[in-house]
C-alpha cells in the first residue's frame, strides 16, 4: 500500500533518514522502533508531507506521494497522530475531534465515529466543552488519537501513542489499535514500549541512526535475541 | 439631553466604521497572526477605484461599489499571493514589517495613480435627514450601522458554524497541524485576505463622504480600528464592533463633557487601563499555556 | 554628514528596542515617545540651566536616558499583563498619548510650535561642527553597544533570552518576570532617550510631530531588517531605514518620479524580510550549501514566534 | 564651504559671482515634502514654483541665464530637512534657496542659513521667527500668526459680528492662527465678542462634538481656522447638524477652487455663507500665466492655494534676480531685495528693506458665490492691514 | 525528616476538583512516588507546589536544612531560592541556546550581579561567569553529557532535552527536585539508565526526589514510597511492594494483572 524506497532526507545538515526503505502492505499493523533520534518521527513526516526527502521515492497505492502537500495527503487517507500530541489549545475537545473529520464528505457518518470516539475515551466525552489546553498530559494524548480516527483513514500514522498514557489506558491503546485495524485500516506505529508494540503487529523494522538495521515479522523480531537486549529489555 | 444622544449617535455612526476596519483586521489575525498595517492603505486604494469607476467612468454608485468590491477581491488575493506567502518562513514580527512595506507601496502607487488631491464621494443613501426629539438622524448612518451589524453576524456565523469557521481558527493556532488535519491552510490565509480586503473596501466607502476620497482618509480610522479589536478583543468579531463603537461614543463624550483637547490623552489612557484590568480585551478569554 | 549623523542616533535607539524585542521578545510601538522625551529633557534642561562650562549638557543627555528609563517602567507593568498584540497595540496607544502630551502641554514642550536647542559645547569645546558631533555620538554608540554587548553575554542576558523562549521554566529557576520586563522596558527606554537627546543637539529642534507612531514603526523595521537579536544588526537595521530612501531620491530621472523613492523603499524591505529573513547581520548565514529543497518544511519546523 | 563670494568693493564693476551661478545658469534649490502623506501640500507648491521658472527659462531666464532647481524632498521631517539644506549649500553649492517648505524643517535649518549668509527667498512656513532671523532671510507669505490677527479685525470691521466662536485644528497651523486671533481681539478691545474656543482634529472622523459646542453659543461668525480636511469636514458637520446660515471665515490656505470642489457637494447650504481670506489677487486674469504654466507643465497636478504659494515664491526670487542684474553674489542679492518693491505678481505687493523682513501683510475676504453648480471665491473686502 | 509537607491541599477548575484535600509527606533523601490515572491531579500537585498555581485551600511546607518555608508565602520564581527546583512535562528548554547556557539558566539565582556590573564588565563578572561555568561543566560530566556543551539545545534528540532539563534542575544545589514524567518518550533501557541516573542523584548529590511518572518498571524500581491519586485524592500510599497488591490501585490505575 505504502512504499518508502531509498531516500534521504535533511533537516540542514542534520541527515535524519539514509538510505532508507519501508513497505507497509495494506490491512497490516507495522511498526517502527529504535533508539531516540532514530528518524521514526522523520518517517512519519515525509509520508506526511511535512519533510521532503531529497532523492528516494514514496508511493501510495502506487501514486507518487512527494508532489502533494500535506493536506492533499490527508485528503489520500493518510492521517497522523503526531508526536507532541499538536492538540489545538483554543478548540474544544470536540472541535479538535471535528477538525480530525475536516476531509470527510459523509456528515452522518461523522457523527457515528464521533461516538466510537468517545467510547473509546469515555474521559473525552466527560470533557467535551473543556478547551483542550488546559487537559491532562495524558487526555490531550487521548485526543490527539481520538482525532486520527476522527478522519476514518486508510492508512493511520501513530507516533507513540501510549506516551504519558497510564498503564491502564496503554493497554486500552493497543486494544483499540487492534481493532480499528481489524475494521480494515492500516497502521504504521511508532513505539518505545516496543514489546507492547510487536505484540500486535505483523511487521517491524528496526531503526539505527536514519537507517534500517533489522527487519522482520513481529514474532521473529521478538524471537531475536539481540533485539530482545536492545529493545525490549527484561520483559 | 438632546445633545448628549445626538453624540451618543454619531459615536455609533463613527464606531461602526472604526469596527468595519476593525473586523478585516482581525479576519486576518485570527487566521494568520499577522498585524495588516496596510489594512487602513489598501482601503483607501479599494475606495480610489470605487470614486473613479463612479467619478472618472460615470458609473452608477451601485455599479462603481460592485466594481470596487470586485477591486477589492482581486487585491486581497494578489497581496496574500506576492507578498504575504513567499515570507511564509519569516516570524511574525517580520511580516508585520511586511505589511509596513506594503503601505509605502501602496500608499506611494495610489498617489502616482490617483494623485494627491482629496475628491468628495457621495453618501451611500442620500436621503433628508430625520429630527427625532432634538437628534437628527441621518439615513445614511443608519444604514453604516446596519451594515456593520450585518456583517459581523455574517462573520460570527462563519467562524463559529461552519467548517471554514473550523479551517480559519484551526489554521490559526497551529498550521502545520492544521494541515496535518487536511486543512488547505494556503487557501484560508487567502480567503482570509480577500475578505478582510472587502470589508476594508466597504469602510473606506462608506467612510469617504466624511474624510474626503484622499491618500490619507483612512489614517486615523485605520488606528481607531487597531485600538478597536484590541479593547474589544482580537478572539471574536462581536468584540471589535463593541469595541469600536465605544470608542465612537466614548471620543464623543469625553471631548463634549471633560475636554477636547485632552480627549486623545483620555480615551488612550482608558484603553491602557481597561487591558490592564482585561489583559485580552473586553470580550477576550485569556487561553493560557498549561504548564 | 548630518545623514551619518542620524544613523549613529538611531542606531543608538535600534540598539536599545534589539535588547527589547530581540533578547527578551517583548514588542512596543510606542518607543518614538521615548526618544522624544529624551530630546525634550535636554532640550528644556539645556535651555534653562545657567552655563556650566558643558556639565549642564551631560546632565541634559544623562537625563535624557533617565527621564525614560523611569516612564519605561510603567510600560514593563503594562507588559507584564499583556502579550502579542495586545501589548503592541497597548503600547502604540502608549505612545500615541505620550505624543498627545508633547502637544498639550506647552509649559515643558512649547506645543506645537516647538522647541530651539543649542549645539553641544563641552568645557569649551564646540560640536557644532557635524563632523565633531559625528566623533562624541559615535563614542556614544560604541559605549553603549559595548555594555549592551557586556550585559547579553552574562546572567541579565540569559535571562532575558529564557524570559523570551520559555516563561514558565523562566521563572522555575528563579528569573522574576516582573524584574527582567522592567530592566527590558526600561533599559530600551533608556536608550532611546538618550538617542533622543544627542538628536535634539543635533538638529536643535525639537516638535511633537517627529515623535509618531512612524518613527515606532520604523524603530521595529530597523531591528528586524538588521536581525533580531544582534547589535550589529541595529546598526545596519538603522543604516538600511535611514540611508535607502535618500539614495534612491537620488536616482536620476526616475528618483524625481512622485513617491517613486517611498515605493522602493517598501519594495526593498519586503524583499530583505524574503531573502534574508533573519535580518542583514546575518546576511552570511544564507549562503548555505546545502539542498534548496528543505524549504517546505523550514516552513513549517521553525515557526518562531515573538 | 560656500563663503567662496565676496563683494570686494563697491567701486568695481565686477563682482565675483556666488556659487550656483554661470555664465548662462542660475542654480537655486528647494526643500518640500514629495513624499508621504503630506504631499498633497508640497506637491503643487513645487509644481507651482517649476513651472513659474519653466515659464521664464522659455522667455530666455534672467539676464541671459536660466534657472535650474533642484529640489529635496524632506518629507516634512526637521532632520531630513536639515539634511537636505547641507546637502543644497555644500554638495550642490546653489546660490539660493527658494521656497522651503514646512516649518519644522525650517526652523531647523535656520542657523545653518544664517550661518553660511545664503539668501533663502520665500518660506512655506508661518514661523514668526523668520522676521528676525537675518537679513538672507526673505519670508513672504503672512504668518499664521498675523492672519489670526488680521481675521479679528476683519470679524470685528467687517463682518460686525458679536458672538464670535473660533474653531481651530488642534496642531501648529490651528493653534497660531487661534493665538493670532485672540492677539488681535485684545489689541482691538473686542476680546468680549469672542465666546468659545473650540478645537478640532484635522484627521477626525466625527465633527459632532465640537459643532455642537460652537452651536451652544449661538455664534454669528464662525472662524475656522483649519486645513482643507478638517474645515471642509466641519463645514459638513454643520451641514448635517442643521447649522447653514451662520457665517464662516476660514485662512487663505483654502483660497482655492479645489477647496470647494472638496467641500460644497457635502455641504450645499453652509457653503453659502464661507468667506476665505487671501492674500494674494486671484482674479481669472491674474491666474492666467498660472493656469497656462500648469497646464503645459504639470496638468496632473492640481492648481490650489498651494500651487500659488509656489508660483509666488518663484515670482519673488525672479523679481530680486532682476533687480540684482549682474551682481550676482550673495551680498549683491540681499542688497537689491532690500529695495524691492514688487507689484506685478500674484501678491498685492512685497517688498523688503534693510531691518524690515514682513512679509506680505496685506490681505482681503472672499465670499462664496455660486453659478451653475461651480462655485467660485469672489473677492468682498479691500485689501487691508492690521495696524 | 519530612523535607516537604503538603496538608490539605485542594483547587478546582471551574467546577472541576482537580486536587482534593490531598495531604502526603516526602521524607528528606527519599525518592517518593506520585502515581495516578491520567488527569488525577498530579502535575497540578506540582504546580501548586512550585508555585505556578495557587491553591484553593491547604498547606505546603518546604524544610531545607533547620529553616521552615511555607511556600504559599512565595512567588514561583522565588522557589527555586530555596532549594526546590522541578523539570516539566513537555520539555521547557531555551531553544535558542547551546546546552551549556541551558544549563547556566539553573544558576542564575545563585550568580552574582547586577546590570551595572555586568554591563560595565567590572572585574568580579569574569570570575564569577567562569566559577558558574565550572559547575555546570561538573553537572555536564556527571550526567554524561561531556562533548555536548556548545552545541545548540533544540536540535538533540528527546532523550538528551530530558538530561538536559535535569541538568538545568541540579546545578542550583537544591534538596529537593521533583520531576514531572522523567521516563516518557524513552524506550526500555535509556529508562532503565534514568533509574540509575536518579538513584544517583539522589546518593550522590543527596538530593531528594519526588516523581510523577506513568512508567512502573521505573516507579517500582527507584521509588522508596509512593502514593497514588485519583481524582485528586489519595486512594493509596506505600512501599511498591503494597501499591502493587493493592486491589483499588490495580483497579483504578495499573489494570489487573498486567503491569
Ligand atoms: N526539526 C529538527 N531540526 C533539526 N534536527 C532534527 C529535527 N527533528 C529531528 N531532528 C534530528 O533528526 C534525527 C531524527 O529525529 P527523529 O525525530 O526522526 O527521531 P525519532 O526516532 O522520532 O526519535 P524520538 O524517539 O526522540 O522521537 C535526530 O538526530 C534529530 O535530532
Ligand atoms: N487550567 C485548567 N482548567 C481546567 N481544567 C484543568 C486545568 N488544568 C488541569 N485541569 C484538569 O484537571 C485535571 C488534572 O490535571 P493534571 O494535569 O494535574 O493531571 P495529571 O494527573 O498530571 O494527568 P496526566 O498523567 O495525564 O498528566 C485534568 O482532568 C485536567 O483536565
Ligand atoms: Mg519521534
Ligand atoms: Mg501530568
Amino acid at each position: 500500500m505504502l512504499k518508502i524506497e531509498n531516500i534521504d532526507a535533511y533537516y540542514g545538515f542534520i541527515h535524519a533518514l539514509k538510505d532508507f526503505s519501508i513497505n507497509i502492505e495494506e490491512g497490516k499493523i507495522v511498526t517502527l522502533l529504535g533508539a531516540n533520534g532514530a528518524g521514526k518521527t522523520s518517517t512519519l513526516k515525509v509520508i506526511s508531507g511535512l519533510l521532503n526527502p531529497v532523492k528516494g521515492s514514496v508511493t501510495f497505492n502506487g501514486e507518487n506521494l512527494l508532489i502533494y502537500p500535506p493536506e492533499k495527503i490527508v485528503s489520500m487517507g493518510i492521517i497522523q497522530s503526531p508526536e507532541g500530541r499538536q492538540i489545538f489549545p483554543q478548540f474544544t475537545v470536540e472541535e479538535n475531534l471535528k477538525a480530525g473529520a475536516y476531509t470527510r464528505k459523509d456528515k452522518e457518518n461523522i457523527a457515528k465515529t464521533l461516538d466510537k470516539v468517545y467510547d473509546y475515551f469515555p474521559r473525552l466525552k466527560e470533557r467535551k466543552k473543556q478547551y483542550a489546553g488546559t487537559l491532562s498530559g495524558g487526555e490531550q494524548q487521548m485526543l490527539a488519537i481520538g482525532r486520527a480516527l476522527m478522519a476514518k483513514p486508510k492508512l493511520l500514522l501513530l507516533d507513540e501513542p501510549s506516551l504519558g498514557l497510564a498503564p491502564l489506558i496503554v493497554r486500552d491503546i493497543f486494544r483499540i489499535i487492534e481493532e480499528i485495524n481489524k475494521e480494515g485500516t492500516t497502521i504504521l506505529l511508532v513505539e518505545q514500549n516496543a514489546y507492547q508494540a510487536l505484540s500486535i503487529a505483523d511487521y517491524g523494522y528496526i531503526l539505527e541512526t536514519g537507517k534500517v538495521v533489522s527487519e522482520g515479522s513481529a514474532k521473529e523480531l521478538l524471537g531475536n535475541s539481540d533485539i530482545k537486549k536492545a529493545y525490549l529489555g527484561g520483559n | 439631553m438632546a445633545i448628549f444622544f445626538q453624540n451618543i449617535m454619531a459615536g455609533l455612526e463613527t464606531g461602526s466604521l472604526y469596527a468595519l476596519a476593525a473586523l478585516g483586521l482581525v479576519l486576518i489575525f485570527r487566521t494568520s497572526d499577522v498585524i495588516n498595517f496596510a489594512q487602513g492603505e489598501m482601503a483607501m486604494f479599494s475606495t480610489f477605484v470605487a470614486f473613479t469607476l463612479f467619478d472618472g467612468l460615470g458609473l452608477s454608485y451601485p455599479l462603481a461599489v460592485i466594481g470596487a468590491l470586485i477591486f477589492a477581491l482581486l487585491f486581497g488575493f494578489i497581496v496574500e499571493r506576492i507578498f504575504i506567502r513567499p515570507a511564509s518562513d519569516a516570524s511574525l514580527v517580520s511580516k508585520m514589517i511586511i505589511t509596513l512595506g506594503l503601505i509605502m507601496i501602496i500608499g506611494g502607487l495610489a498617489s502616482a495613480i490617483f494623485g494627491i488631491d482629496s475628491y468628495y464621494f457621495r453618501q451611500a443613501i442620500s436621503a433628508d435627514s430625520i429630527d427625532a426629539a432634538g437628534v437628527v438622524v441621518q439615513p445614511n448612518a443608519l444604514f453604516i450601522i446596519a451594515i456593520t451589524l450585518v456583517i459581523m453576524a455574517g462573520l460570527f456565523y462563519m467562524i463559529n458554524k461552519t467548517k471554514v469557521g473550523i479551517a480559519i481558527r484551526a489554521t490559526a493556532q497551529n498550521e502545520k497541524t492544521a494541515r496535518l488535519m487536511g486543512i488547505p491552510v494556503f487557501k484560508v490565509y487567502s480567503m482570509s485576505w480577500i475578505i478582510a480586503t472587502i470589508l476594508g473596501a466597504i469602510a473606506g466607502i462608506l467612510m469617504a463622504p466624511t474624510t474626503n476620497v484622499s491618500t490619507t482618509m483612512m489614517a486615523e480610522v485605520h488606528l481607531k480600528s487597531f485600538i478597536a479589536a484590541v479593547l474589544g478583543g482580537f478572539g471574536s468579531f462581536h468584540g471589535p464592533v463593541i469595541g469600536g463603537l465605544i470608542i465612537g461614543i466614548l471620543d464623543n463624550l469625553v471631548g463634549m463633557y471633560i475636554s477636547l483637547t485632552w480627549k486623545t490623552v483620555i480615551v488612550y489612557g482608558l484603553l491602557i487601563v481597561t487591558l490592564i484590568v482585561k489583559p485580552t480585551g473586553i470580550f477576550g478569554k485569556t487561553h493560557r499555556k498549561k504548564v | 554628514m548630518t545623514m551619518i549623523n542620524t544613523v549613529v542616533i538611531y542606531s543608538i535607539a535600534a540598539l536599545g528596542f534589539n535588547i527589547l524585542l530581540g533578547y527578551a521578545g517583548q514588542i512596543s510601538l510606542g518607543h518614538a515617545a521615548f526618544m522624544g522625551l529624551g530630546a525634550y529633557v535636554s532640550a528644556y534642561i539645556t535651555n534653562t540651566l545657567p552655563d556650566m562650562g558643558g556639565l549642564e549638557y551631560i546632565l541634559g543627555i544623562l537625563l535624557a536616558g533617565i527621564v525614560p528609563l523611569a516612564i519605561g517602567l510603567i510600560l514593563g507593568l503594562i507588559a507584564l499583563r499583556l502579550e502579542g498584540h495586545y501589548l503592541a497595540i497597548a503600547t502604540l496607544g502608549f505612545g500615541v498619548t505620550i505624543q498627545q502630551v508633547f502637544k498639550e502641554w506647552t509649559g515643558f514642550t512649547n506645543g506645537f510650535s516647538g522647541m530651539n536647542a543649542k549645539a553641544i559645547n563641552l568645557f569649551g569645546i564646540s560640536l557644532r561642527s557635524r563632523e565633531s558631533f559625528y566623533i562624541f555620538s559615535l563614542v556614544i554608540l560604541v559605549l553603549l553597544s559595548i555594555f549592551s554587548y557586556n550585559l547579553i553575554r552574562s546572567k541579565i542576558g540569559r535571562g532575558l533570552i529564557a524570559m523570551r523562549d520559555s516563561e514558565h521554566a523562566a521563572q522555575a529557576m528563579g528569573i522574576s518576570l516582573f524584574k527582567y520586563k522592567l530592566i527590558a522596558f526600561s533599559l530600551s527606554a533608556f536608550y532611546a532617550g538618550i538617542a533622543g537627546g544627542l538628536y535634539i543637539h543635533l538638529i536643535r529642534f525639537v516638535e511633537p510631530n517627529q515623535w509618531g507612531v512612524e518613527l515606532s514603526l520604523n524603530l521595529l523595521a530597523m531591528v528586524v531588517i538588521g536581525g533580531l537579536a544582534s547589535i550589529l544588526g541595529s546598526v545596519l537595521g538603522a543604516a538600511f531605514i535611514t540611508v535607502i530612501p535618500e539614495i534612491l531620491k537620488e536616482i536620476p530621472l526616475i528618483g524625481e518620479i512622485r513617491n517613486f523613492s517611498m515605493i522602493l523603499t517598501g519594495v526593498a524591505l519586503i524583499l530583505v524580510i524574503m531573502f534574508i529573513p533573519h535580518g542583514l547581520s546575518r546576511i552570511t548565514y544564507k549562503i548555505k550549501p546545502l539542498v534548496k529543497k528543505t524549504r517546505r518544511n523550514k516552513k513549517l519546523e521553525d515557526q518562531e514566534v515573538v | 564651504d560656500g563663503e567662496s563670494e565676496d563683494t570686494s568693493s563697491e567701486g568695481s564693476t565686477e563682482v565675483e559671482l556666488a556659487q550656483g551661478i554661470t555664465e548662462d545658469s542660475i542654480k537655486i534649490g528647494t526643500v518640500a515634502v514629495q513624499s508621504g502623506a503630506l504631499s498633497f501640500i508640497g506637491a503643487p507648491y513645487v509644481a507651482g514654483m517649476e513651472s513659474y521658472f519653466k515659464t521664464i527659462n522659455e522667455d530666455g531666464g534672467v539676464n541671459g541665464r536660466k534657472i535650474e532647481l533642484i529640489k529635496k524632498d524632506d518629507e516634512f521631517k526637521p532632520d531630513k530637512s536639515v539634511q537636505a539644506v547641507e546637502s543644497l549649500i555644500f554638495d550642490e553649492e546653489v546660490f539660493a534657496i527658494v521656497g522651503h517648505l514646512g516649518t519644522p524643517g525650517v526652523v531647523a535649518s535656520q542657523e545653518i542659513v544664517k550661518e553660511e549668509g545664503i539668501p533663502s527667498v520665500y518660506f512655506g512656513s508661518g514661523a514668526v521667527s523668520l522676521t528676525k532671523a537675518g537679513e538672507n532671510f526673505f519670508p513672504v507669505q503672512p504668518n499664521y500668526l498675523y492672519e489670526g490677527k488680521l481675521m479679528s479685525k476683519f470679524a470685528v470691521e467687517e463682518f460686525d459680528a458679536k458672538n464670535i466662536v473660533i474653531m481651530y485644528q488642534n496642531d501648529d497651523v490651528g493653534n497660531d492662527g487661534l493665538d493670532g486671533f485672540k492677539d488681535g481681539l485684545k489689541e482691538l478691545g473686542e476680546d468680549s465678542r469672542l465666546k468659545a474656543e473650540v478645537a478640532f482634529g484635522g484627521a477626525d472622523t466625527d465633527f459632532t462634538v465640537p459643532i455642537q459646542k460652537a452651536k451652544e453659543q449661538e455664534p454669528d461668525l464662525i472662524i475656522l481656522y483649519g486645513l482643507s480636511t478638517g474645515t471642509a469636514g466641519i463645514l459638513k458637520g454643520m451641514e448635517n447638524l442643521g447649522m447653514t446660515d451662520v457665517d464662516t471665515l476660514t485662512t487663505y490656505s483654502n483660497a482655492d477652487a479645489s477647496f470647494l470642489a472638496v467641500a460644497a457637494p457635502g455641504a450645499p447650504n453652509a457653503i453659502n455663507n464661507l468667506h476665505v481670506m487671501g492674500w494674494l489677487e486671484v482674479t481669472e486674469e491674474s491666474l492666467q500665466p498660472l493656469n497656462d504654466a500648469m497646464a503645459k507643465h504639470f496638468p496632473d497636478t492640481p492648481i490650489n492655494a498651494y500651487t500659488m504659494a509656489g508660483w509666488v515664491a518663484g515670482e519673488t526670487f525672479v523679481a530680486g534676480l532682476e533687480k540684482a542684474g549682474d551682481k550676482l553674489s550673495w551680498d549683491g542679492y540681499i542688497e537689491a531685495m532690500n529695495g524691492l518693491n514688487y507689484t506685478d505678481g500674484l501678491a498685492a505687493e512685497i517688498s523688503y528693506s534693510e531691518g524690515v523682513r514682513e512679509g506680505v501683510t496685506q490681505m482681503s475676504v472672499s465670499k462664496v458665490s455660486e453659478s451653475d453648480g461651480t462655485y467660485i471665491f469672489e473677492q468682498m473686502t479691500d485689501f487691508m492691514e492690521f495696524k | 525528616m519530612n523535607i516537604l509537607t503538603v496538608k490539605d491541599l485542594s483547587i478546582s477548575f471551574g467546577g472541576l476538583k482537580a486536587v482534593d484535600s490531598l495531604s502526603f509527606e516526602v521524607k528528606q533523601n527519599s525518592i517518593y512516588g506520585l502515581i495516578g490515572p491520567n488527569g488525577a491531579g498530579k502535575t497540578t500537585v506540582f504546580n501548586c507546589i512550585s508555585r505556578f498555581y495557587t491553591p484553593d485551600e491547604g498547606e505546603i511546607i518546604f524544610r531545607n536544612d533547620t529553616k521552615e518555608h511555607n511556600l504559599l508565602e512565595y512567588k514561583t520564581y522565588q522557589v527555586i531560592e530555596k532549594g526546590l527546583v522541578r523539570t516539566f512535562q513537555n520539555v521547557e528548554l531555551v531553544k535558542t541556546m547551546t546546552v551549556l547556557d541551558n544549563i547556566l539558566i539553573g544558576l542564575h539565582s545563585k550568580t552574582k550581579g547586577n546590570i551595572f556590573t555586568e554591563g560595565l564588565r567590572l572585574p568580579g563578572v569574569k570570575k564569577e561567569e567562569e566559577r558558574v561555568k565550572d559547575k555546570v561543566m561538573k553537572i555536564i560530566e556527571f550526567l554524561g553529557l561531556t562533548g555536548l556543551e556548545n552545541h545548540l539545545a533544540a536540535s538533540q534528540p528527546y532523550g538528551i532535552q530530558k538530561l538536559i532539563e535535569l541538568g538545568r534542575t541540579l546545578v542550583s544545589e537544591p534538596k529537593l527536585i521533583i520531576l514531572d514524567e522523567p521516563a516518557a518518550g524513552m524506550n526500555h533501557s535509556e529508562t532503565e539508565e534514568l533509574a540509575k541516573l536518579i538513584k544517583r542523584i539522589r546518593d550522590e548529590l543527596n538530593i531528594t526526589i519526588l516523581l510523577v511518572e506513568h512508567d512502573m518498571s521505573l516507579v517500582m524500581e527507584v521509588c522508596e514510597k509512593i502514593c497514588v491519586i485519583n481524582f485528586g485524592k489519595k486512594i493509596a500510599e506505600g512501599s511498591p511492594l503494597e501499591i502493587q497488591e493493592n486491589i483499588e490501585v490495580q483497579k483504578a490505575y495499573l489494570g489487573g494483572e498486567e503491569a
